[in-house]
């Protein structure tokens, strides 16, 4: 394709405002499940937009760097959030055929969302503090098995199109006639572990909590203040709504438009809007329903979720070829 | 008549330092005369070499290649060993260890169990291969015995009771050869000549050359140290004095397995059966696995030695039984490279032994710190004698072992783990002795002066031949293997 | 006799270059220690000249043999130089010049006695490596190896007044040889037809001769286990690893680097060579690819475990090498898998993957090691708990092994990605196999590919975390201070060697492709190499697809997005100010995590992996102390009761040792009976 | 086929290698060191006389000279040495045994039978008048090995040494007609030398053992 190709423009024009999408409905988002967790648990919601004002509130702040520091301390929420924007680019929003897709993989997105948690983690010990050495240590801890599980996971997955470019991926599973597959349910169930892990969600981590020796994440971002702390908060709900983006792609792909037809586009702004409420509901629900995990039973947690995943990818070699 | 040539400067020379040996200047004669054998050796070899066999004194001596290769590797170990003993005596001589007396034994004796080797080596007589051989033992004996310790008392017994005995086995054997090929060649003198013998090898009667060979085998293997004939052989290789723990090891278990090998070709012109292989084989085999696992638990550095010689010439037995032109010329170089080697390791050991006043490894500390170049010399001949290329023993290895995969991979199993044992357990004393002091050394203030000339020619030798055996070379030994016979099977 | 190629000749310069100067170097050095630099800097340029003439064969697919005077009669000196050695060479040469020049800084703190030493056997360890690379016939090629067992041991030694620097070269050399052997016994049943004469019997163990041998079935899998026992030794499959968590931290820290880093590649090549060249896929079973694969998943998974429980920094990089290695040995199991199933483009992309592991982890690999030895150095201590803080002390060299660390943990963009990327590629086509077994197998493999490279992420997180991160928990560490000038130049050339293969692996995927079309016949499919410099596609046009400059510009272009728009917008001010301590006010490095509590929820997850030795004091106890201890279960398991067994053994052949004359008769006596005996009624 | 005029030497060369026999046997039975070293010295004298037998059967003359080298030897030289010895060492008395004479002879017996089947074959093919000889050579020389190994004193072991050497000779004489000149007397200098070597020991044992008990001669460590 070249770059004065008309298609070509649309579509550069539509990857363009996916990413902005992306980054800006993250913290939507976040709200929005916290709206549900509020309204659930009989409090009242502080509102959608909640988490914009949160994040305004702190970019206005001034930094204050805690003694003893590198330059790593600084550069970590620059790039934590460089990555996650980047990876962005990568996940179908609305257009299934990114004009970047093809940079990277599922392989590499699995890559980039570990080098953020690695970076992440030299951000929480560069301070030197306890916490944040003890929430890189359970962070990595719970990377060491979500990680591949959600690579096992995209296995299974990419083996309906045998290829593990995620727009192939989709256009697979879209043009698929089975409504059922059972390679898929596992990997489902292993997608929602992995999701809740990886994302520091209640039965592993308590995003709400800022009680020190139970955290995980906010543990590592402890010592971050002011804009940078802002970055990393809005990193994190971009990490969220990306981790959901690519379940909804994989497991509820119907609706994505197949083609960028303003009708199609419309269409499937709406589905996906719709499928991104709901999914943060059910979240809201399963983080009201279960208390969190002793430490120790965490790594059991993931390793049951990489157990599905590899058993999915069993299956499908033995059951569906 | 070059034959007796080379056996005349050593017969001189034994006289000559019979009267006088206890001399200062004895020592430096001593080196002139072996240097002058080692000479006369080299220009025999060379003459057989470029002429073919020689044959003198009515039949009764001889030399083609193979015997050639022997008497050159006699002649300049000899010679080496001498110069080593040179600076040994005179070390022993600053401590008071040494009188004129027991140096004009010492030095007689040297120069009669070099001429009794080379008689061996020269002569076409089995009869007088068999009396030169005894006479080496003798010698030796005496030797062992030199330093009236009663522990070299004891070993020099023991040396003379077993290898006696065995040697006498080698007499029947003697007897019975004779007995067979008398029939062929009829009473009298050519009867025991190997030059006819193996011209008739073919006729001489099978029933009696087995039963020979037996007697022969047990017989003159005693004195190569095959298990389980060899248990004098640790002793007789600790007590004595090192240059003749050198020469022992270095010389006269070649010798003795020469003379096996001179007998195997005829038994197997007779035999038509692989009895001689399947002998040699099983001895080398035991050899090298009791050699190699009784290491262990040596605490003596000498007989650590020693255990590796009887390990090494199990090695070369079992080339030899291998057979075939690679078996036979793996088994040939394996035991240069052994001489080269394992004559040197005890020139350094016998230094090592006069530097820190005792033979016992755990005594022993400290060779790196106080005498570096030792230490060195004992590391390089300890990878020398464990086959680490480039090193001769590394060809000769590689050699049999590649015969072995296609001849007796059966033996494999055994071969490998002997080997790697024996590297394991070299190398853990090697460092044992360089490690900390667990007591104050005996002779702190010394520094004797030490020759590293002997040390650095063999191991130089030993080295260039493991990476440049020329085609030339390699030629010489194959058609001395060739013309004697041992290329078949 | 005709010209040399260029290459050729540049490679023996080279080779001579090295021999030359490390034997020269060595008197030179004992009277003037301050020519150390000149010198290391003479072994880099040969070193550059080496990479840049093995880069050039390697893209032309130079394919020379040559003899050379010497050798066995009717053995000469056999070399080649093929694109499989080209790659080898280029390993060796790229990586060892960020060694050799970092050498030329930091010898210098080394005791002057132990100088000359080491930088001889450094030189003639670089020489018989190259020579291991180029020998063309069984004998030359045990001279190099074992030449090259020995300098590396002598390297490891160089300490060896301490004790455990002993044992542990001891360890190593008796590994070395134990593998050498099995290595030569390889080389023989290879050759082991009977031929008729002694010039017949000795080319018959020329490779080329080797090659052309068509051993049966039952002979070909011996070979082929004793190929990778042999070579396993040095690579430190298990359980024959034991000696190099040891060996390479007990060396000095070039040696250690080039031992991890360079060496352990050796025995890669020795495994392809045999494999695929000499004993050629044609004798090669699909079957066989599955214990390979199994064990080089498990092997790395292992590695990479014990590596997380290490608090010494080069015995952790160690167990990561272990578990390199393990990835190398699942991709050529993989590859074998695939080859002789049929499906020879999954194959070549495992082995190209396995190729190009096996240069990323030499830079990386490389290039940490020397990082590890920067910070020993600084810190004075192999205790990770007793460092921290030396990023802000060595912001230069602590940078550099941040990206070594990036690029080793197998993350994008960096290059231990993108081998690890085709390797999984590769494990991704297991749909085509049409056997169940086999399928499971990739399977399985795959999955335990996953997680040891996520949990070298963990490992690295731990070693970059504890040593530079932080506050300095020991004085020594608090007055740390960056590495000299030549010391960075090397780490530098690594890191940018990294980048380099991070950011275009196709052009090196070219040069691969003429290895594998050397070794197989086979070439990588077209969509790989039409790719350009952007696009990895190795299996079809629009199948997974990959883009590492791509990447890399979008995320080089993204990082500071963020910054420049904060500026842009509204400058922050900045403050410093105490960490948060609960309120408390007291501070101390020893409040920070230990590099042991980093491993403890592995230990808590896969006890089976260790031997542990725990005691919790009971609650009365005066002086309650935790005691535990961590072992490689090999120890216990099984090197322990063999070296028993061992003693056993010689206790009973010392039996036969009386010491009694009459005893000793009788043995002549039986002997003599006995074989009379047998000769007479048998 | 024997010539018909030689049966009675034949005869005679067979009593003698039965003696022969015997005496080896005797010497494991004897207790006392002189009767031993008589034993040796009429080794010695059937050895002359058989070597003289066979000389006149064969017409052979170098074995007259061997007849008289032996008589020479080992019945003039060697037992008056060894007496001489004994007398400077003040050696005497009984010889410790350290298997029973009982057994030792059970031994020797078996070795006499197993001798003898081993050398039927070999002296089938015997030209020589004095076939069937080789068996009893064969027996003696181990019987003398025998010796060697159950007795304990040094002077012992020497005796066995030259009971094993008779019996060689014995071997050599009946089997070929004795060997070439040149190797007989090259054996008789080194049995001499032997001897001379033996004798130097003794003395160096009394001196640092004090005894001639080969218990002294086992390494007593055992390295």
């Amino acid at each position: 394709m070249d770059v004065g190709d008309p298609l070509f423009r649309t579509e550069f024009a539509v990857d363009v405002v996916d990413l902005f999408l992306a980054i800006l409905t993250a913290p939507l988002l976040s709200g929005w499940i916290g709206t549900c967790r509020a309204v659930l648990s009989n409090r009242t919601p502080a509102g959608v937009f909640q988490p914009f004002w949160d994040l305004l509130r702190l970019f206005r702040k001034e930094v204050i760097l805690p003694e003893h520091t590198s330059f790593l301390f600084r550069a970590v929420p620059f790039g934590v959030f460089g990555i996650l924007s980047v990876s962005a680019l990568f996940i179908p929003l609305l257009n299934i055929r990114p004009l970047l897709g093809p940079v990277a993989d599922v392989v590499v997105l699995i890559g980039l969302f570990s080098l953020v948690r690695m970076l992440m983690a030299f951000g929480a010990m560069d301070a030197g503090t306890p916490f944040g050495d003890l929430g890189a240590r359970r962070e990595m801890m719970v990377g060491f098995l979500a990680e591949p599980a959600t690579l096992m996971i995209l296995f299974t997955v990419s083996l309906w199109s045998g290829s593990t470019s995620l727009s192939r991926i989709i256009q697979s599973l879209l043009s698929s006639s089975d409504p059922v597959h059972p390679s898929l349910m596992f990997a489902l169930m292993a997608y929602i572990l992995v999701f809740l892990a990886e994302n520091g969600r209640l039965p592993i981590d308590n995003p709400a909590t800022h009680l020190e020796l139970t955290m995980i994440h906010e543990a590592m971002i402890l010592e971050y203040s002011g804009p940078l702390l802002g970055m990393m908060e809005w990193s994190a709900h971009l990490k969220l709504f990306l981790y959901l983006l690519i379940g909804i792609d994989f497991f509820f792909p119907a609706g994505l438009p197949a083609e960028l037809s303003p009708p199609a586009v419309i269409l499937g702004i709406f589905l996906l809007i719709g499928k991104l409420m709901a999914a943060g509901t059910a979240l809201a629900i399963v983080e009201i329903l279960f208390a969190k995990l002793r430490i120790f039973r965490v790594p059991e947690f993931t390793a049951l979720a990489y157990l599905l995943a590899s058993i999915g990818f069993l299956i499908h070699f033995v059951l569906e070829v | 008549m070059f034959l007796l040539s080379i056996l005349l400067s050593p017969l001189i020379g034994a006289f000559v330092m019979g009267f006088v040996g206890h001399t200062k200047a004895a020592s430096r004669l001593n080196i002139l005369f072996s240097f002058l054998t080692f000479g006369a050796t080299f220009l025999l070899a060379w003459n057989v070499f470029a002429n073919g066999p020689l044959v003198g004194l009515d039949e009764q001596l001889f030399a083609d290649g193979f015997s050639a290769i022997f008497i050159v590797l006699t002649g300049g170990i000899g010679a080496t060993t001498s110069l080593f003993s040179h600076r040994y005596m005179a070390i022993e001589k600053s401590r008071g260890h040494l009188t004129g007396e027991k140096q004009r034994l010492y030095l007689s004796l040297y120069q009669v169990f070099l001429l009794t080797m080379l008689v061996v080596l020269v002569s076409n007589n089995l009869g007088l291969l068999w009396v030169s051989l005894e006479g080496a033992t003798l010698t030796t004996v005496l030797l062992v015995a030199w330093s009236r310790t009663p522990e070299s008392v004891k070993a020099a017994w023991k040396y003379f009771i077993l290898c006696g005995v065995g040697i006498a086995q080698a007499l029947f054997g003697t007897i019975l050869l004779y007995f067979a090929s008398e029939k062929t060649l009829g009473p009298g003198g050519t009867a025991l000549l190997w030059t006819h013998l193996a011209a008739v090898k073919h006729t001489l009667e099978p029933t009696v050359i087995g039963l020979a060979f037996v007697f022969f085998i047990v017989g003159y293997g005693t004195k190569v140290g095959l298990v389980p004939l060899h248990n004098w052989l640790p002793d007789a290789h600790a007590e004595g004095p090192a240059p003749i723990s050198a020469v022992l090891s270095g010389l006269l278990l070649n010798v003795a397995l020469y003379a096996i090998l001179r007998i195997k070709v005829l038994a197997d012109g007779s035999l038509h059966n692989p009895l001689t292989a399947h002998l040699l084989m099983g001895f080398g085999l035991l050899s090298v696995l009791l050699g190699s696992l009784s290491m262990w638990k040596r605490q003596d550095i000498k007989r650590l030695f020693a255990y590796s010689s009887i390990e090494h010439m199990g090695l070369a037995t079992f080339a030899f039984g291998l057979g075939g032109p690679m078996g036979s010329f793996a088994g040939l170089l394996h035991m240069t490279a052994h001489s080269l080697i394992k004559s040197s390791i005890f020139f350094v050991v016998g230094h090592i032994v006069q530097t820190s006043g005792s033979q016992k490894i755990p005594e022993i500390r400290d060779v790196a710190l106080r005498t570096p170049s030792l230490a060195r010399a004992l590391l390089i001949g300890g990878l020398a004698v464990t086959g680490i290329p480039p090193f001769a023993i590394f060809a000769s290895e590689f050699l049999i072992l590649s015969v072995a995969v296609r001849r007796a991979p059966w033996s494999l199993p055994l071969l490998l783990l002997a080997i790697i044992v024996t590297f394991g357990v070299l190398y853990f004393r090697i460092q044992e002795m360089n490690g900390e002091s667990g007591r104050s050394l005996s002779f702190p203030n010394e520094k004797p002066k030490i020759t590293f000339y002997p040390i650095w020619i063999h191991f130089g030798l030993a080295f260039l031949i493991g990476l440049f055996f020329t085609h030339e070379l390699g030629r010489l030994y194959g058609l001395a293997l060739h013309s004697i016979g041992l290329t078949n099977g | 006799m005709n010209p040399l190629p260029q290459p050729v000749s540049i490679n023996l310069f080279v080779f001579f270059i090295w021999i030359f100067v490390g034997a020269l170097g060595y008197p030179l050095l004992q009277k003037r220690e301050t020519l150390l630099k000149p010198l290391a800097l003479l072994l880099s340029i040969g070193s550059i000249l080496l990479a840049y003439s093995a880069f050039l064969s390697l893209l032309s697919g130079t394919d020379y043999r040559f003899t050379v005077e010497g050798g066995l009669p009717g053995l000469l000196f056999h070399l080649h130089l093929d694109p499989l050695s080209s790659f080898f060479l280029l390993i060796l040469g790229g990586a060892g010049t960020g060694v050799l020049l970092f050498s030329g800084g930091s010898l210098h703190a080394m005791s002057p006695r132990k100088k000359p030493g080491f930088f001889l056997n450094l030189s003639f360890f670089m020489a018989s490596m190259e020579g291991v690379f180029l020998a063309d016939d069984a004998y030359l090629f045990m001279i190099f190896w074992e030449a090259m067992a020995l300098f590396s041991t002598f390297l490891v030694l160089t300490d060896r007044d301490r004790s455990e620097v002993r044992d542990a070269g001891y360890l190593y050399l008796l590994m070395a040889h134990f593998g050498s052997l099995l290595i030569m016994m390889g080389f023989f049943f290879l050759a082991s037809r009977e031929p008729s004469g002694q010039v017949q019997f000795l080319e018959s163990l020329t490779f080329n001769a080797m090659a052309t041998s068509t051993p049966s079935t039952g002979l070909s899998f011996l070979i082929f286990l004793l190929v990778l026992l042999g070579f396993g030794a040095k690579a430190g499959l298990i359980p024959l690893h034991v000696w190099l968590p040891r060996a390479h931290p007990a060396a000095p820290t070039p040696a250690s680097a080039l031992l991890s880093g360079i060496m352990l590649k050796t025995a890669l090549y020795g495994i392809i060579r045999l494999l695929f060249g000499l004993l050629g896929l044609d004798h090669l079973s699909a079957t066989w690819g599955i214990p390979l694969l199994l064990t080089g998943g498990l092997m790395a998974l292992f590695g990479i475990l014990h590596a997380l429980l290490q608090s010494n920094p080069k015995k952790l990089l160690a167990y990561s090498s272990i578990e390199n290695i393990g990835i190398l040995f699942l991709g050529v199991g993989l590859a074998i898998l695939y080859f002789k199933s049929g499906h020879p483009v999954a194959g070549e992309i495992a082995l190209g993957a396995v190729l190009y592991h096996a240069i990323n982890h030499a830079f990386f690999k490389t290039l940490l090691f020397l990082g590890a030895g920067t910070i020993i150095h600084a810190s004075r201590t192999n205790d990770l708990n007793a460092m921290g803080g030396l990023l802000r002390r060595m912001p230069v060299s602590g940078g550099l092994v941040l990206a070594g660390i990036l690029f080793a943990s197998g993350l994008p963009p960096g290059n231990g990605f993108v081998s690890e990327w085709l390797l999984l590629q590769s494990t991704l086509q297991a749909w085509i196999l049409s056997n169940t077994l086999f399928r499971s197998a990739v399977l399985l493999g795959a999955a335990l590919l996953v997680l040891a490279s996520a949990l070298s992420a963990m490992g690295f997180v731990k070693f970059f975390g504890i040593g530079y991160l932080g506050i300095p928990r020991s004085e020594e560490a608090g007055k740390a201070h960056e590495v000299s000038f030549l010391e960075l130049t090397g780490m530098g050339w690594l890191a940018g060697g990294c980048l380099l293969l991070a950011a275009l692996p196709l052009t090196l995927l070219k040069g691969i492709n003429h290895v594998i079309r050397s070794l197989t016949g086979h070439v990588f499919p077209d969509t790989l190499l039409s790719g350009g410099w952007i696009w990895i596609r190795p299996i079809s046009a629009h199948g997974a697809s990959y883009s590492p400059p791509l990447l890399l510009a979008l995320l080089l272009a993204a990082l500071p997005l963020p910054w420049v728009l904060l500026r842009l917008l509204r400058k922050p001010s900045t403050r410093t100010s105490p960490a948060w301590g609960c309120g408390y006010s007291v501070r101390t490095p020893r409040m920070q995590d230990t590099a042991d509590a980093f491993g403890q929820p592995i230990r808590h997850f896969f006890p089976f992996f260790f031997a542990m030795k725990r005691r919790i004091p009971a609650p009365d106890e005066k002086d309650p102390l935790l005691e535990l201890s961590v072992e490689d279960p090999h120890w216990p398991y099984l090197f322990r009761p063999l070296l028993r067994l061992f003693v056993r053994f010689s206790e009973l052949a010392d039996r036969v040792r009386t010491g009694r004359i009459s005893v000793y008769l009788v043995y002549s006596f039986v002997t003599l009976l006995f074989l009379l005996s047998v000769l007479r009624w048998m | 086929m024997a010539p018909h005029p030689h049966l009675l030497a034949n005869h005679l060369v067979g009593m003698l290698g039965s003696a022969l026999l015997l005496s080896a046997f005797a010497n494991l039975a004897m207790r006392r060191l002189t009767s031993l070293v008589r034993i040796f010295a009429l080794q010695g004298l059937l050895l002359t006389a058989s070597t003289l037998a066979v000389a006149i059967l064969s017409s052979e003359t170098h074995l007259l000279f061997s007849a008289l080298f032996t008589f020479i030897f080992k019945v003039v030289l060697l037992p008056t040495i060894l007496f001489r010895l004994m007398n400077r060492l003040h050696i005497q008395g009984e010889v410790e045994s350290l298997v029973n004479v009982p057994s030792t002879m059970v031994i020797g017996l078996g070795i006499v039978v197993f001798s003898f089947t081993l050398a039927a074959p070999i002296s089938e093919l015997a030209s020589t008048v004095s076939k069937g000889l080789i068996g009893v050579g064969l027996a003696s020389l181990l019987l003398s090995f025998l010796m060697m190994i159950t007795r304990r004193k040094a002077l012992t072991q020497l005796l066995g040494f030259l009971g094993m050497e008779n019996a060689l000779f014995f071997s050599a004489i009946n089997a070929t007609y004795g060997m070439p000149m040149v190797v007989e007397l090259g054996v008789a200098f080194d049995v001499l030398v032997g001897t001379f070597v033996f004798g130097i020991f003794f003395f160096q044992i009394r001196e640092t053992f004090e005894s001639l008990d080969l218990k002294h001669m086992d390494s007593s460590s055992l390295e």
